[in-house]
């Protein structure tokens, strides 16, 4: 497969991520979102290392694994992030009632 | 006492220590001590200067490095102070006048707790620390220290009096007034920096004067880095357009009114230009300039002072109109005149300002001259100095005004007689007001409340002291510059600053008039100049210029027939004249315009307010649409 | 790896304290003795005694910029404790949590100021960021502090992902993750590249919040509890800057003429929302919150000119930014009304914390003699030897006059308005603040001995 | 077409269609659904390219612990129903005319770039064996590894702090 393909898958899921974020109101939703982008960059991040294994196997060499073990810390902190991040969605809710990010709105000017 | 220069530190080490003590420990010390500590620390840096001048009379100068205050690769700006003839009379006059007017201070600010006793005294030491690092500095960064910090202290010493909210609105209009004036100043230095890579005055005159293959300033750089500095200047000694902070200023104590806004601190920007005089003789237009904004301001100034009634915006306006000779006197290239006139004014205005303080005091903080008059049967000495200042300032020969004023003339003429006839009038002006003033005050009846004219006294010798000492001054102080066609080689302060003057000179040539013309000239001016003093003299002490004074007024009408042909041809044209300006010119126009950029500031301000939602949405949308703005520039504009 | 280990070690302390300690007074007395042990470690590493030595493959590099940096930050966060700490209590119940959290921060600042491998720096982003998430939602019960908490962390995770990309595409271009070989310069530059160092260049400008990508910021630091926002308005802004100027200038350096214009626009739009919109606002903490968005301004001219003067002057800056907003903050905390009234009068109960308070203004401000105009000198000077934009340093001077308006507002309330403000201070905060308005004064006098000697060999 | 290439052609239409579902169902289960779906589009892909270990990884990490813990929230909430209101109209054009312009912006600027040949071969390559990765991980990376550590704790103390009831 040309790497090309897989620039443009990716940055196609990763535009779809940011549309949900811009049009979607529920909290958690817009968090899929971005959870989305991160798999973007995921996939994007495997396919250059494949592509920069072959690259370097030309020469006999051996690489590659870099980007799959940044795929991995990515995994690592994208865990982290729900972790705190629905937290935080619970906190609200418990609050407001509500995950829409449109009662966001007290604190403006 | 081998080399008096190495001890210049200690000019501004005693005002610094004298705003530490006093500022800190003001609750602990009482009245007589934060005096004792604040004055005797200036008395203590006059006597270094004094010092100093002795030793740079001799034909010493230097410039001492104290440590490396910047540095940066190949680029760096020591702290260091130049000692030299202009920064050494600087010297004199700052902690000399400032001196007095801590002594009158003690007095004058008595009635105040002694907390705010205290914290004035600081502020006090702290601006003559400021003044004297903008005038010792060796470099234009040292120089804008020093110009930033007498701004700050100015600012804090018009609001001093905090209780009135107009004092507040005074006190930040000065502050941004300077502020515009300071933006253009430090982007001079930058300018500078760019094309030097130094800041110190001897390595920038020095490149200013480079010509040829080594040439560093284009004429263009030349006239723009002026033109920024003078904007500078103009903020901070009170030019158009950036001059309406100072009448406000007055809302200060008026031993500040004396010692910032009338001896020292608006006279920086003078010290600036002269201290540049190179730069600015290189770049003719900026000098044109100069002399025109100079000009325009000291007689837009004087008209307005003829109508005022508040005794402190009288010598507030009249303070701006001279400010404004001293820049013509620049212009020109008459860097010694600017100076000469720089210190016999500071004789003057200060012993006015302070001669002022000491009526206001004695009419219980009344300041309208409407409701004084006659004082002098009260108040000898006030009234005694208060003449020799009105005096001094209007340009009567033998006084010291006159020899400076003179001498700016004679240089205004040498351009165009046309200057000279604006600065003659101006003169003119500025002799009727001030008589207006004097006469209006001390003479004729006085028009105030039997309670005050029963509290009516002579001031303590705290403020009646330094009131002789400066009338002594204003009467001595022009005897270091008599002009060539009185006696040829006495011009003192010429031959002292010649150093420092002395590429501009060359440049510029020696246009000298003939000893002939410089009589006529002179004479001419005196001539008038008595006439219109003995004209206000006769017109106000009599019939003071009061509307309760139209009764009285009425019974002299007929045998002053003469004078109501005067008034009509005369003094209402004048009076109209300086009402058209105080309400259009400066109110519309100047505040118009600086009142304009404070509210397109609020206006922007208001409207970014709007994109600042609290949308989480909206905000993400405006992050992606610039990211897409800027990758589509980036990819396919700019290749 | 010193200051690393320890702060890392020290948040676990703390968090434990948290159960064992019942007295809140010893888990602060606990927080800065690690702060000073912090402090103490990282200075003997300056001198060259490692305690701890891991083999990083070379992803970090504790060189003397990296440790002076540590030490600004330890610092700044030491002064931040003795001010503050007490403060925090009133932040929420979870007091030893907070210090946790903190550690943890400086933790991820250390890392950005050392990274020497984009993985590295994505984790220390991240170390500080989401420790931050929580400490903005630390007054749970207080909907402004949940709504910034939820704002912050959504538009933080998106930034995130925004910064993956951008380092995805750098490693497609590059084949590695490693600063030392991304090999950027040469003739062909690949778009790869491009668009990933503008997609960094964007998530960095969200998280050191530059215009237009500043939003978050004034909502944010309003919300959070104050406490909270003096720190990350302070000392993790400062070290997101450093890993800022790190990125840009190491890994960056060779397309620096794609990027400066770019950097010129950002930071000419950041002075200008930040000092335009300051001008309104009615409450002093969020006039702060968008006067920390005007001084980033002047810290993105550092990134800009990304030359000796600017990589001095941005520790200078961080410095005198970090330690007069600290001090506002710390009184602003004690306050009962954020209002710029709230301030009337402060000046004669507490003329101290007055005088004090007014040299931290006026060192923001960038008024002679203090840090501040030494720092902001610096960045000008920076822009000024790249010969480039001079446009962008008279709008910064501009800016940095309209600056003193509203700034100087606090200082009129104080001294020149009536009125009864006061707070509650004991001898240890006074002194504090004394110490900090002397620290502001004498690095804007005695630069020199500071700083010079210690980075010279690394620029 | 080879067989990759079908498989490469199918994996990348139901990761996008997973996607579209994701952002465009009204149910916010539903969208979770998808999302895991469009999770294992991915491994699917992570398979292609012989990153083994990731694929197993994203399934059970991504798809089997946090859409889990995703979906956890929702129900918890009550949310399973499709009450969200509708984002103003033309907000959502904006968004979603520039999400996909800068989709747009993105191909063409990456469209000709030159390393067109380099191709991700399918089929061959073992970095991405549990092995060889466990290697680099525990010795050339395991500071990265450890430092990690610090932010699960700070994510765990945060998660607590925020959680716990007061």
């Amino acid at each position: 497969m040309p790497i090309i393909y897989y620039i443009i898958l990716s940055i196609a899921l990763f535009s779809i991520g940011i549309v949900g974020v811009l049009t979607r109101r529920n909290a958690i939703i817009i968090f899929m979102c971005v959870e989305l982008m991160l798999n973007a960059v995921n996939l994007l991040l495997v396919a250059f290392s494949k592509m920069h294994y072959n690259a370097a196997l030309k020469d006999g060499l051996v690489a590659g694994a870099d980007g799959q073990l940044f795929v991995f810390f990515i995994m690592v902190v994208a865990a982290a992030e729900v972790s705190v991040g629905l937290a935080i969605i619970v906190m609200m809710y418990r609050n407001i009632h509500s995950v829409d990010v449109n009662f966001l709105n007290r604190l403006k000017h | 006492m081998s080399n008096i220069l190495t001890l210049a530190y200690l000019v501004p080490l005693f005002p610094l220590i004298g705003f530490l003590v006093n500022g800190l420990l003001r609750k602990q010390l009482n009245k007589p001590l934060i005096g004792i500590i604040g004055s005797g620390s200036i008395l203590a840096s006059f006597i270094v200067s004094l010092l100093i001048f002795l030793q740079v009379k001799n034909g010493a100068s230097d410039v001492i490095t104290y440590f490396n205050f910047i540095s940066v690769g190949d680029f760096s700006i020591p702290f260091a102070f130049q000692i030299d003839q202009l920064s050494s009379i600087f010297l004199l006059i700052i902690t000399g006048v400032g001196f007095l007017i801590h002594v009158y201070s003690t007095s004058y600010m008595h009635e105040e707790k002694t907390e705010h006793f205290g914290r004035y005294f600081a502020y006090l030491n702290l601006f003559v620390f400021s003044m004297l690092l903008l005038v010792m500095g060796a470099n234009y960064v040292i120089m804008f220290i020093g110009w930033e910090g007498v701004g700050l202290c100015s600012y804090l010493l018009i609001g001093f009096w905090f209780k009135k909210p107009e004092y507040n609105k005074a006190a930040n209009k000065a502050f941004i007034m300077n502020r515009i004036g300071d933006l253009a100043f430090l982007i001079a230095i930058f300018w500078i920096i760019g094309k030097v890579n130094s800041v110190g005055y001897t390595e920038v005159l020095a490149a200013a004067q480079a010509t040829g293959d080594a040439q560093v300033f284009s004429a263009f750089d030349l006239t723009g880095i002026t033109i920024l500095l003078f904007i500078g200047a103009t903020g901070k000694s009170a030019q158009i357009p950036l001059y309406t902070w100072l009448p406000d200023a007055m809302a200060g104590p008026t031993p500040v009114s004396a010692l910032i806004h009338a001896a020292t601190m608006v006279t920086a920007g003078i010290y600036m230009i002269a201290r540049s005089n190179i730069l600015y003789t290189l770049s003719p237009l900026t000098l044109d300039i100069i002399t025109w904004i100079g000009l325009a301001t000291a007689l837009l100034a004087a008209t307005i002072a003829l109508k005022q009634n508040d005794i402190k915006k009288v010598l507030a306006y009249s303070t701006v109109s001279q400010l404004g000779y001293m820049f013509l006197a620049l212009g020109t290239g008459a860097y010694v005149a600017a100076v000469f006139h720089v210190m016999t004014h500071a004789f003057f205005k200060a012993l006015l300002f302070l001669g002022s303080g000491s009526v206001i005091h004695a009419m219980g903080g009344e300041q309208d001259i409407r409701k004084m008059g006659g004082l002098s049967k009260h108040m000898k000495v006030t009234n005694f100095t208060f003449l020799i200042g009105c005096l001094a300032i209007a340009g009567i020969p033998g006084l010291s005004g006159f020899f400076s004023k003179d001498e700016i003339l004679a240089n205004a003429f040498i351009k165009s007689p046309v200057i000279y006839g604006i600065g003659l009038f101006t003169a003119l002006l500025t002799a009727f007001y001030m008589f207006r003033l004097y006469a209006t005050t001390f003479l004729g009846k006085f028009r105030g409340t039997h309670e005050q004219e029963h509290h009516l006294h002579e001031s303590p010798a705290a403020i009646t002291i330094p009131l002789i000492v400066l009338a002594v001054l204003s009467v001595v102080g022009g005897y270091v510059g008599i002009p060539a066609f009185i006696k040829e080689g006495a011009h003192s302060l010429n031959s002292f600053l010649s150093p420092v003057v002395a590429e501009s000179n060359t440049i510029l040539g020696e246009h000298h008039i003939s000893h002939s013309t410089e009589w006529m000239l002179a004479g001419i001016s005196t001539v008038l100049i008595i006439i219109v003093v003995i004209f206000a003299w006769t017109k106000f002490s009599k019939r003071p210029d009061t509307e309760e004074a139209t009764g009285f007024g009425k019974v002299l009408a007929d045998k002053w027939y003469v004078d109501e042909l005067y008034e009509k041809i005369i003094v209402n044209p004048l009076e109209k004249l300086g009402g058209f300006f105080n309400r259009v010119m400066e109110t519309s126009v100047i505040d118009g315009l600086v009142n304009g950029v404070g509210r397109l500031v609020n206006y922007g301000s208001r409207q970014l307010r709007l994109i600042q939602s609290g949308q989480v949405g909206n905000y993400v949308l405006l992050m992606v649409l610039s990211m897409l703005l800027i990758f589509a520039i980036q990819f396919f504009l700019r290749k | 790896m010193n200051a690393l280990f320890f702060s890392a070690i020290f948040g676990v302390i703390m968090m434990f304290s948290a159960v064992l300690l019942r007295q809140k007074s010893a888990m602060r007395a606990l927080a800065i003795a690690g702060m000073l042990f912090l402090l103490l470690v990282n200075i003997l590493e300056m001198n060259g005694t490692v305690l701890i030595h891991f083999n990083t493959a070379g992803m970090m590099e504790f060189d003397r910029f990296a440790l002076l940096v540590n030490t600004i930050l330890i610092s700044s966060t030491l002064i931040y404790f003795l001010l503050s700490a007490r403060d925090i209590e009133k932040a929420g119940q979870d007091y030893g949590e907070y210090f946790t959290l903190i550690f943890f921060i400086l933790a991820g600042s250390f890392l950005v100021a050392s990274f020497k491998s984009l993985l590295i720096f994505f984790l220390g982003i991240e170390i500080i960021s989401i420790p931050l998430y929580i400490l903005t939602g630390a007054d749970k019960r207080n909907l402004k502090s949940n709504e910034a908490s939820l704002k912050y962390f959504l538009m933080g995770v998106f930034s995130t992902g925004i910064m993956l990309m951008g380092i995805t595409l750098i490693y497609g271009a590059a084949g590695s993750f490693e600063v030392a070989k991304l090999n950027l310069g040469g003739e062909n530059v690949s778009a790869l590249t491009i668009a990933g160092m503008l997609l960094l260049l964007f998530s960095m400008s969200f998280k050191v919040s530059a215009a237009p990508f500043h939003f978050w910021t004034p909502d944010v630091y309003d919300g959070a509890p104050t406490v909270f926002t003096s720190f990350m308005a302070t000392i993790v802004k400062a070290a997101l800057f450093i890993g800022f100027i790190r990125l840009f200038d190491e890994s960056f350096g060779a397309l620096s003429a794609t990027w400066q214009l770019w950097v010129a626009v950002l930071t000419a739009a950041t002075l200008f929302v930040g000092n335009i919109t300051a001008v309104f606002q009615q409450s002093v903490k969020r006039m702060l919150s968008y006067s920390s968005i005007a001084q980033a301004g002047f810290m993105l001219m550092a990134l800009f000119a990304m030359n000796n003067a600017a990589k001095e002057g941005i520790l200078l800056y961080a410095a005198a930014y970090s330690l007069a907003t600290i001090g506002i903050f710390a009184v602003l905390a004690r306050m009962s009304d954020y209002t710029f009234e709230g301030f009337n009068g402060l000046a004669r109960q507490q003329p101290l914390i007055a005088a004090t308070l007014t040299i931290c203004i006026l060192s923001l401000a960038g008024i002679p003699l203090t840090a501040g105009f030494l720092a902001k000198f610096y960045m000008l000077k920076a822009v000024l030897t790249t010969g480039a934009h001079f446009w962008l340093l008279i709008f910064a001077v501009l800016m940095a006059a309209v600056s003193a308006y509203y700034y100087f507002r606090v200082i009129q309330a104080m001294y020149f308005k009536e009125g009864n403000a006061t707070i509650s201070a004991n001898t240890t905060f006074k002194t504090t603040l004394v110490v900090l308005a002397a620290l502001i004064i004498l690095l804007g006098l005695f630069r020199e001995s500071y700083l010079t000697g210690f980075i010279l060999d690394r620029i | 077409m080879s067989i990759t290439e079908i498989l490469f052609a199918v994996l990348t239409v139901v990761a996008l269609f997973g996607a579209m579902m994701v952002i465009t169902s009204r149910n916010p289960i539903y969208s979770v659904l998808w999302l895991i779906l469009t999770f294992f589009a991915i491994s699917g892909h992570y398979i292609l390219l012989n990153a083994q270990f990731l694929a197993i990884v994203n399934i059970i990490v991504y798809a089997g612990a946090i859409m889990v813990l995703f979906l956890f929230v929702i129900m918890l909430m009550n949310l399973n129903k499709e009450t969200e209101p509708s984002r103003n109209r033309w907000l959502k054009m904006a968004g979603v005319i520039g999400g996909g312009c800068l989709m747009l912006v993105l191909v063409a600027a990456l469209r000709d770039i030159d390393i067109k040949d380099n191709i991700a071969n399918v089929g061959h390559g073992d970095i991405g064996l549990l092995k060889n990765l466990g290697k680099e991980l525990f010795t050339t990376y395991v500071v990265p590894f450890e430092i990690s550590s610090i932010l699960f704790l700070s994510a765990m103390v945060g998660a607590v702090v925020i959680g716990k009831k007061n």
